[in-house]
């Protein structure tokens, strides 16, 4: 290997004109021509086009090119192309570089002669780095046939059931003691108006029975260790203190609990009660009955009456206020994030007096209000009277800097129109406007929606609301109309604010937890944008649904399907490559101080021992995910950075100054 | 330089090929393949292109062992210093420890760097911009930086209070020595790394720091840095007008004329002690008695002797930041166990690169014995 | 169900966009009604710069020499007086005559900053002297600067001058330096912005009165000894609550006096009504017709059943205790300074 | 005295934060000074002391090393690992006098192209007003 004369190839890529413009991309092709191991340089039109690699391949095959440098676009974009035609010409993928030209040079410099004076000292970079470029392998390791998904909205549901439908094995994880998620909450969707509960119950159920699937409610993912193929979770299922076996989902217990009617209830989003021993809503999955533990007078107190009222009046003896936390540990092939968002909290607009007016509703608590299953059965009432003008308010906590989301919701727009024509279909009579910035109604049926709830003769004003201020027992709700130009202020019974989605409060414990990162909107962040929407930086880990950014239902059970299908094609191929990018120990350099051990954030280098007394670190392949810290660490320099090794990068250093 | 000449200079044709070299030398002992005789004999066969391509070439610590007990009088030393040379100028270099971080310093402090190195010198610290003694800091700000607390391989030392309880010590003999801003690096590694010229330029900007101050006198406390600039600058720039002392001669007179009196019942976390003989210190500048004599007057310290001491004491396992590995922890380790075994509750040493490199040797490893600074145990028991 | 006024800042700037600058700044209505008080800034989801925006635009009209009269005397004014009433430096410090106060030259641990127009108009010059007899029963180490204080020149900035404001900024500092002050207090939360917020290379510690008391109380430096039954409510000032959050002080203060029964109009906190005092509008009369929002708020305060209203700063005191006048409402509510609420209890 | 004066300037940039939003930074086609030149790493946490100290002596005036945000690092903490270790590198070149000026850490995310450029920008106006790393001639 050693003694193999490197011959590089260089080839300058003009991007049409996207490089060739700034840059004379003869002039940096007749510069590098001469650097010691380079047996030919050359320019072309297209690089990444089939000519150009056909080009790159047959020079290669005609010349005995072992290394190839490619000055063209970022690496992040054609590194992988490059790699491929490298590979198909009989080369080690990895014997290629890439001089980032474009990005880094001809789209942001202007001078001619000074970009161009760039691009060949970061062209000599790459040659040099090129030149002690070394082949690296590419090792496989088993997938084992078993996924997890986390969160049981309609995301992790969809995702579940097309998983467990290929014959995988599934684990749901679901906080919560039923399923459902938010889509449970909704009344009717938009802009079809299908029952949310009607169309989501059968795949509830389809969940429950699925004998591919391992349902955990009421627990939480609490470890993940290991790496794509072989993940490690440990699952914390929280007590129900209810026999699941036992209970019959009769009721009897919440009936006779002291406490009824006097909890919150979380699904109803405040706007109904509950008991302590619950079930969150009637068609929850399990149908199976959970013990408050916050609130449950004999948890909380030790003392509940002369005994537990929900106890005596169970009659399948399900109440079982001894059980403990239990630890579920699982291997894992692959891992779907589906967790879903929280709801902006319109607390953060005090201009809009929410929390401050009981007439000032949030989206969601609008939707527990106008649904049959909701605390009112449905009937919108204000103070026991129909609200004769309604109020809505979109783009809350949506699009907005001074809050600090940036971003659209997606949502909002159109379930205030689908709320909108609910209080149309139930008060008929009532003077319905909206407020709003800009309507995005861009989805399959939304601008006909749109149009007829304009048609029932609700009211669109253009412009934001500034705020509301209480006038006697209405609201005055102030906005300017925009198309007018002129101040407008409307007097309403009821304000429902469109407030929007923002990441869970704990994203940044689920990423580290399963080692993630989230993009500058909080949400979790995807390998790629547009190519590569459902997979993370980390391999084997999908993301589905609101967790990756602000969707509909629609768009989020295309998402689940989509994750739910990377993870099955990983499960099927039985078998992954690992980075081959990774850090390598010299067991006759190193000297055992466990520097590098520390250094790791994977575990993936350990202590061995070599012989007696002496220890040796060794890297774990798969569990290494390249990023170099422990060749920092080391003092000696037993452990090299394959691809970035220090001479490598040395080199590139001299070449670039 | 030729073979022919390095042969020569270095008087390699001597060579017997009894071998005594080898057996002596503490690398071999741990990797079989490196033999100071084969080396040698290889370039009397003309086999230096073979030499200098040999990474072993830079696992030689330069400790002299080898070259203290050839019957021949072969400069082993020399030998290597010259080879390496040779290798540098065909672009082979060893594996340098810390990514080459030592070795860079010292050669940007030949750069017209105008540096901050005497941001130690706190105000009970009297020193002079000129005047007749010289204090001669070395790495010690470096060392810091790397080795010290929350540094870069932090191995627990504080390097820098070395240099401040040096001068307490001089201040109270009397002496307000110079110290210096623009004081280089030595170039002791640069010279036995092969960079003759490297070392050249460092030695040419501190000789001319050194007379500027009005200084006749310098005073070393690391041993690398005295045998550098009392035999190697005079060798390689000619006869200077400075006298160069180590702080253990200075120490050792002052005692000896009882001028420098320690606390009664000084040392309370020491009670018994062995030393450990820099190489550079011991069999190249042959200082081997007056660190003895010192820590024997320091009242309440028991000295005890390691088997392997004087001449025949065994190098710390590190030169010149290169070809540091598990090799070298081996020898650190023995020489740790063989201290250990005097029942010394701490070993004492007079250099900062031992210091190092024998605190790396217990990072994460089961050995209890103490390390410490001769100056600074002398700093602690002054009265 | 219009407002007020023809000024639109959303207009201006769409405006501004695409035609002549000089044509729609001198040709619209408007420009001098805005009040800075920082509502709209506060809300906008995209972070445009409102009041940076109206101030810029007054500016053209600065440097064009279109300026209304009454911007232009008060201009002048802190030009030749370092002040914006007309009146001479050398009156600055009539207010305190009477009353035993050190000059800051002798050294004190707080500056007293009693601004412009605590220390020329005669009923704020009240609210000054309750300040400092508040000062003085709690045993505060502080001085003023007597005839050598200077404008703060916050209205200044906003009436479109800003050479004037660095001016004085730059004054003021020198002047704060060579007394070695290292903490200032503050009549007006005008004064107290401006130091805080737009001083560059300030080095001092600003507060406004209101936090300074509301300390003095919490430690127990202040001991009311007489009742006030009276219903009260508070009225945050822009300059105080809106733009620097401070909105907890006052109220503390309030409830800590005796009898006080304190109630929230519905307006309150960030969501308080501008007085219509800020921006310069102490100097120039909106051009429509329609209600002053001093009006409306003095009506917010009485729907509350409030006897007493509230605030704490100058601008807000003139403009509503100015409604109970012209209204002849003074039977139904009292507008009072909280530092004459205070002295009152001690 | 150093008109004309173009500074050299090595940034290393990681691969899935700031090399990231250098790129964005030319999608975005905004400008920035040429005197930065990128060496692609996987992670700051891959800049060793080294790296720096080796491009000064080859003749750099800067080095700039950015790194995703606290908290983004695609690592973990190898940005955080980086910042210990610049603290120190800083003293470092701070008492050789190269001066801890030139040597930059910046976080910039993938999707602040406008915070990479203007981060370019001020770090080349800052070196170029520090002039050429004096002695560097007689290396």
């Amino acid at each position: 290997m050693e003694s193999e004369e490197i011959k590089i190839g260089v080839y300058v890529c003009h991007c049409g004109i996207n490089i060739g413009s700034t840059v004379d991309v003869e002039q940096v092709r007749d510069s590098v021509s001469e650097l010691p191991n380079v047996s030919i340089s050359r320019d072309f039109k297209y690089m990444c086009s089939d000519p150009g690699q056909a080009l790159i391949r047959k020079d290669i095959e005609e010349r005995g090119l072992n290394r190839v440098v490619v000055a063209a676009c970022s690496p992040r974009m054609h590194e992988p192309t490059f790699r491929k035609t490298i590979q198909q010409a009989g080369l080690n993928p990895y014997c290629v570089e890439i001089a980032n030209i474009r990005e880094q040079c001809s789209w942001v410099h202007e001078d001619k002669a000074d970009a161009t004076d760039k691009a060949v000292k970061l062209v000599c970079s790459a040659v040099a780095k090129a030149s002690l470029l070394e082949p690296l392998e590419e090792k496989e390791v088993e997938i084992a046939p078993r996924a997890l998904v986390i969160g049981a909205g309609i995301a992790g549901i969809q995702a579940s059931l097309d998983i467990a439908d290929a014959g995988f094995q599934v684990y749901l994880v679901e906080r919560e003691p039923s399923i459902g998620g938010h889509m449970a909450q909704l009344d009717k969707t938009f802009p079809t108006l299908d029952c949310s509960a009607c169309i989501m119950t059968p795949k509830m159920v389809e969940v429950e029975r699925h004998p591919n699937i391992e349902l955990l409610t009421y627990s939480k993912v609490i470890e993940v260790g290991g790496y794509i193929g072989n993940f490690n979770v440990k699952v914390k299922k929280k007590p129900r203190y209810i026999n699941m076996d036992r209970c019959t989902g009769c009721g009897l217990c919440a009936e006779a609990c002291r406490l009824k009617g006097r909890i919150t209830s979380e699904f109803d989003v405040g706007m109904g009660k509950r008991s302590a021993s619950y079930i969150p809503f009637p068609y929850a999955v399990p149908s199976k009955y959970t013990i408050d533990a916050e609130h449950c007078l004999f948890l909380t107190k030790g003392k509940c009456g002369k005994s537990p009222a929900c106890k005596d009046a169970c009659t399948a003896d399900a109440v079982e206020f001894e059980q403990k936390e239990e630890i579920v540990e699982l291997d894992i092939g692959t891992i779907v994030v589906a967790t879903g968002f929280d709801l902006f909290d319109a607390t953060e607009k005090p201009e809009y007096g929410y929390g401050l007016y009981d007439n000032v509703l949030s989206g969601l608590e609008f939707e527990r209000l106008v649904s049959s299953s909701g605390p009112t059965q449905g009937k919108i009432a204000i103070g026991g009277k129909d609200p004769k003008d309604v109020v809505f308010v979109q783009c809350v906590g949506s699009r907005d800097k001074s809050v600090g989301n940036e971003y659209c919701s997606r949502v909002c727009c159109m379930y205030t129109a689908k709320q909108a024509y609910l209080i149309h279909e139930k008060l008929p009579d009532a003077r319905l406007t909206i407020f709003y910035i800009d309507i995005r109604a861009f989805g399959k049926g939304f601008e006909e929606f749109y149009d007829r709830v304009r048609e029932e003769g609700v009211r669109y004003i253009r412009g934001n609301v500034s705020e509301i201020i209480k006038k006697g027992d209405r609201l005055l709700v102030m906005a300017e109309d925009t198309l007018l130009g002129e101040p407008i202020d409307v007097e309403a019974d009821l304000v429902v604010l469109a407030t929007g989605i923002v990441p869970r409060a704990d994203v940044r414990e689920l990423m580290n937890l399963l080692k993630i990162s989230q993009s500058p909107d909080g949400f979790l962040l995807e390998a790629h944008p547009k190519l590569r929407p459902v997979d993370t930086a980390s391999d084997g880990i999908y993301i589905a649904g609101c967790c990756q950014g602000p969707k509909d239902i629609p768009d989020t059970v295309a998402q689940a399907k989509g994750a739910a299908s990377s993870a099955m094609t990983k499960m099927s191929q039985g078998k992954v490559k690992v980075e081959a990018i990774i850090a390598s120990v010299d067991p006759f350099i190193c000297r055992g101080c466990g520097r590098c051990v520390e250094a790791c954030e994977y575990g993936a280098p350990e202590l061995q021992e070599a012989e007696p007394g002496i220890l040796v670190s060794e890297v774990n392949d798969s569990l290494c995910k390249g990023c170099g810290a422990c060749a920092v660490a080391c003092p000696c320099r037993a452990i090299s950075m394959k691809h970035f090794k220090n001479e490598q990068i040395f080199s590139q250093i001299e070449a670039v100054i | 330089m030729s073979l022919e000449e390095i042969i020569k200079d270095t008087k390699a044709y001597y060579c017997l090929g009894c071998g005594v070299c080898t057996s002596s030398c503490p690398v071999a002992r741990v990797i079989p393949s490196f033999s100071p005789r084969l080396l040698v004999e290889k370039a009397l066969f003309g086999f230096g292109d073979e030499i200098i391509s040999d990474k072993d070439l830079w696992s030689c610590l330069i400790c002299g062992r080898c070259a203290s007990r050839c019957p021949s009088g072969v400069d082993y030393l020399n030998f290597v210093r010259e080879m390496r040379m040779e290798a540098l100028s065909k672009g082979k270099e060893g594996l340098l420890a810390h990514d080459g971080i030592l070795n860079t310093i010292m050669e940007l402090q030949s750069l017209n760097l105008k540096q901050d190195r005497n941001f130690w010198i706190t105000d009970d610290l009297e020193v002079a911009d000129a005047g007749e003694y010289f204090y001669f800091v070395g790495c010690l700000p470096y060392f810091d930086l790397v080795f010290g607390e929350g540094g870069l391989c932090d191995v627990g030392i504080r390097s820098i209070e070395r240099a401040r309880n040096t001068v307490r010590i001089l201040n109270k003999i009397g002496i307000k020595p110079v110290v210096s801003n623009n004081e280089r690096c030595c170039g002791h590694d640069l010279l036995w790394n092969g960079d003759l010229e490297g070392f050249k330029r460092l030695a040419e900007l501190n000789l001319k720091t050194i007379k500027e101050s009005g200084a006749k006198k310098v005073i070393c406390v690391c041993p690398e840095g005295y045998v550098t600039l009392k035999r190697d600058y005079p060798r390689f720039l000619g006869e200077q007008d400075i006298e160069v002392i180590q702080l253990c001669q200075i120490l050792a007179d002052e005692l000896r004329e009882g001028k420098l009196k320690f606390l009664e019942n000084a040392s309370v976390d020491y009670k018994k002690v062995t030393f450990h003989d820099p190489c550079s210190l011991g069999r190249i500048a042959e200082i081997y008695e007056e660190p003895r004599e010192i820590i024997s007057s320091i009242p309440g310290i028991e000295l005890v002797e390691m088997e392997r001491n004087r001449v025949d004491a065994v190098c710390c396992g590190t030169s010149g930041w290169v070809n540091c590995s598990g090799c070298s922890k081996k020898i650190q380790t023995e020489r740790l166990k063989e201290a250990e075994e005097t029942g010394a509750d701490a070993l004492i040493t007079a250099c900062p690169k031992c210091e190092i490199h024998l605190n790396c040797a217990k990072y994460n490893a089961d050995l209890k014995i103490r390390i410490k600074d001769i100056t600074d145990l002398v700093a602690e028991s002054l009265a | 169900m219009f407002r007020k006024s023809h000024f639109n800042i959303r207009k201006f700037i769409y405006d501004a966009f695409d035609k002549d600058m000089a044509k729609v700044v001198f040709e619209k209505v408007g420009i001098w009604d805005c009040t800075t008080c920082s509502a709209c800034l506060n809300k906008c989801p995209k972070g445009v710069d409102t009041v940076g925006f109206v101030t810029g635009l007054r500016q053209l009209m600065v440097e064009d020499g279109r300026i209304p009269p009454p911007i232009r005397d008060a201009l002048k004014s802190v030009s030749i007086h370092k002040n914006p009433w007309k009146i001479g430096a050398e009156e600055r410090s009539k207010w305190a005559e009477g009353l035993e106060i050190k000059n800051i030259s002798e050294g004190a641990d707080i500056l007293y900053f009693v601004g412009c127009t605590p220390a020329y108009d005669a009923r704020l010059q009240k609210v000054a002297r309750a300040i400092v007899g508040i000062m003085n029963k709690a045993g505060v180490d502080f001085g003023i600067l007597g005839n050598e204080e200077g404008c703060c020149g916050s209205e200044i900035r906003r009436m479109g001058d800003p050479w004037t404001f660095e001016y004085l900024a730059k004054e003021n500092i020198e002047t704060f330096k060579k007394y070695n002050i290292r903490k200032v207090v503050t009549t007006s939360p005008h004064c107290f912005n401006t130091f805080k917020n737009e001083y560059e290379g300030a080095d001092f510690e600003v507060q406004h009165y209101t936090e300074l008391i509301a300390g003095l109380i919490e430690e127990g430096r202040l001991a009311f000894s007489r009742e006030i039954n009276k219903t009260v409510t508070y009225h945050d000032p822009c300059f105080l609550g809106k733009q620097n959050k401070i909105f907890d002080p006052p109220r503390k203060i309030l409830a800590s006096i005796p009898g006080v029964k304190l109630v929230e109009m519905d307006r309150a906190r960030e969501r308080s009504l501008c007085c219509e005092g800020g921006g310069g509008r102490m100097w120039i009369e909106s051009e429509d017709s329609e209600d002053r929002l001093a009006k409306i708020r003095v009506g917010e305060a009485m729907c509350v059943q409030a006897q007493i209203l509230a605030t704490a700063c100058p601008f807000c005191l003139l403009t509503l205790e100015d409604v109970v006048k012209t209204e002849e409402l003074e039977e139904s509510i009292e507008v009072l300074d909280i530092a004459e609420l205070v002295i009152k209890a001690l | 005295m150093n008109k004309g004066f173009e500074p050299n300037i090595v940034g290393f940039a990681c691969n899935w934060c700031s090399y990231a939003g250098a790129d964005l930074a030319g999608t975005s086609r905004i400008k920035y000074p040429p005197n930065i030149k990128i060496i692609r790493v996987m992670c700051t946490g891959r800049v060793t002391p080294a790296f720096i100290l080796k491009s000064f002596q080859n003749g750099a005036d800067g080095v700039l090393v950015a790194g995703c945000h606290p908290g983004d690092c695609h690592y973990i903490a190898g940005n955080l690992k980086c910042e210990k270790i610049m603290d120190v590198v800083k003293r470092l070149v701070g008492i050789l006098g190269i001066g801890k000026e030139r040597l930059r850490l910046e976080w910039v995310s993938a999707s602040e192209g406008g915070r990479f450029a203007d981060v370019v920008t001020e770090f080349t106006e800052q070196v170029r007003e520090l002039g050429p790393l004096s002695g560097k001639s007689q290396g």
